[in-house]
């Protein structure tokens, strides 16, 4: 075990944690993520969308360029995996 | 390499693989009212044909989902995702808008959204993942990465 | 949220990456990483995601084994030096 | 000091967790266990992102009919880690195939090993 890693890492545990005192407290309802776009969301997404899950509501339609995206992602992945391991030797 | 699994192993694997495929589907055209979608959906798909190739050998394995079977479903999806997308746009709205194709029968905005979402992108994005992660796993599996 | 399930699932989540990382034997390492993918599916479900939980459960805990495993076996070394 | 630690004690730990892979992917010589402390690493931030957006008393994001005041999680957290899953487990395929192909042209997968061989 050397020595610079584990420094390394207790340095970046520290920041994280001198920094994580000012979040809002775990589960707070009143917390500023869960209301500026969020509550937009939970309020329109069953008149705009008849789909009663929200989670897939936003994924395939308000943010369904994220979802494009994503699908290219695996198939670029695939490929990728393609290139890499066939047809080597020739 | 070849499967040498014993007898109740393979046996119980060809019973049970209709039965994890099923419910794969219901995954995937359950991801509207529920936990579920696309992608979890592939990737159950996936699973009850890597556990096939595990008990039955890499031919075996091939001789149910081809490669060029595979590598037409692995474009297939991402062409039917993209494709509603420009659809769309064919119809006088902005890529990815799905409220302005006119399906037959309905007129209701929200479930001509509905429909679209369950019924043609997350089906796309479940075949690219099942596609993909079969893949994976020929390529990885032992003498499986064959030259065509 | 049953607050006690919480903390102790988040500790035995500590204690397995502990587990992963430092056992010599690369296969084990890979099933204590599946456990661990397993133990996160549950913190999830415990806050609520649950398609998240679900999503981990179906690709962390089987598919990322299934691709590890494979490359163990091509790569025949078993264990780390 | 100690209702500062119950408060937030989803942050700390992930916290910990993000240690303990950063370490993994710093310190390890064998590059499967570098793969294994980046997916350890990737669960920690999604861990870190899926904490922000709980709501204490709140119920899942599937809307419940006919009941009126019900107060849900923030669902946007959850669409954000659906798609970070998906890229984390395409990297560490690529990763590994990776690995597959060093192995192949080296012989083996240890980092200094492979550091001597190559000068």
């Amino acid at each position: 075990m050397k020595i610079l890693p584990v420094v390394v890492a207790l340095l970046t545990g520290a920041l994280l944690i001198w920094a994580g005192q000012d979040m809002p407290d775990f589960g707070d309802p009143d917390a500023p993520t869960n209301h500026h776009v969020a509550d937009w969301y939970i309020e329109h997404s069953e008149e705009d969308i008849e789909v009663e899950n929200m989670v897939s509501s936003i994924l395939a339609d308000y943010r369904g360029y994220d979802t494009l995206g994503e699908t290219t992602v695996i198939f670029t992945g695939g490929v990728t995996v393609i290139l890499l391991l066939r047809g080597r030797g020739h | 390499m070849k499967g040498d699994e014993s007898v109740i192993v393979r046996t119980v694997i060809r019973l049970m693989a209709p039965f994890i495929q099923i419910y794969g589907l219901y995954v995937i055209f359950h991801g509207g009212g529920g936990p579920g979608g696309g992608f979890q959906g592939g990737v159950i798909l996936a699973a009850s044909i890597i556990l096939y190739v595990m008990a039955f050998g890499i031919e075996e394995g091939q001789a149910k989902l081809t490669e060029k079977i595979n590598m037409i479903m692995r474009t297939t999806g991402l062409l039917i995702y993209s494709g509603i997308g420009a659809l769309a746009i064919l119809f006088g709205g902005k890529f990815l808008d799905y409220g302005a194709v006119p399906l037959p029968f309905i007129h209701h905005i929200p479930e001509v959204r509905a429909i679209l979402i369950d019924g043609g992108v997350e089906v796309g994005v479940g075949i690219t993942v099942m596609a993909v992660m079969v893949t994976l796993f020929y390529e990885f599996y032992p003498g499986g990465s064959i030259d065509d | 949220m049953i607050w006690a399930l919480d903390i102790s699932m988040l500790i035995f989540l500590v204690i397995s990456a502990v587990a992963a990382i430092a056992v010599k034997d690369l296969l084990s390492s890979v099933i204590i990483l599946s456990l661990y993918s397993l133990i996160m599916a549950i913190v999830w479900v415990e806050l609520r995601a649950v398609d998240v939980a679900f999503t981990e459960a179906a690709v962390g805990a089987g598919i990322t084994t299934v691709l590890f495993i494979l490359t163990i076996m091509k790569t025949s070394g078993r264990y780390e030096e | 000091m100690i209702d500062l630690i119950l408060a937030k004690y989803n942050y700390w730990i992930y916290v910990v967790l993000m240690m303990i892979g950063f370490y993994a992917v710093m310190d390890r010589s064998n590059l499967l266990k570098k793969v294994m402390g980046l997916n350890i690493f990737s669960t920690a931030i999604f861990l870190f992102y899926i904490s922000i957006g709980d709501v204490a008393g709140g119920t899942e994001p599937v809307y419940l009919h006919g009941v009126e005041n019900v107060l849900y999680v923030n669902p946007i957290p959850h669409v954000l880690i659906l798609t970070g899953i998906v890229v984390s487990v395409t990297t560490t395929a690529v990763a590994l195939g990776l690995i597959v192909r060093i192995h192949e042209e080296f012989g083996t997968i240890e980092e200094d090993k492979i550091l001597e061989l190559q000068s």
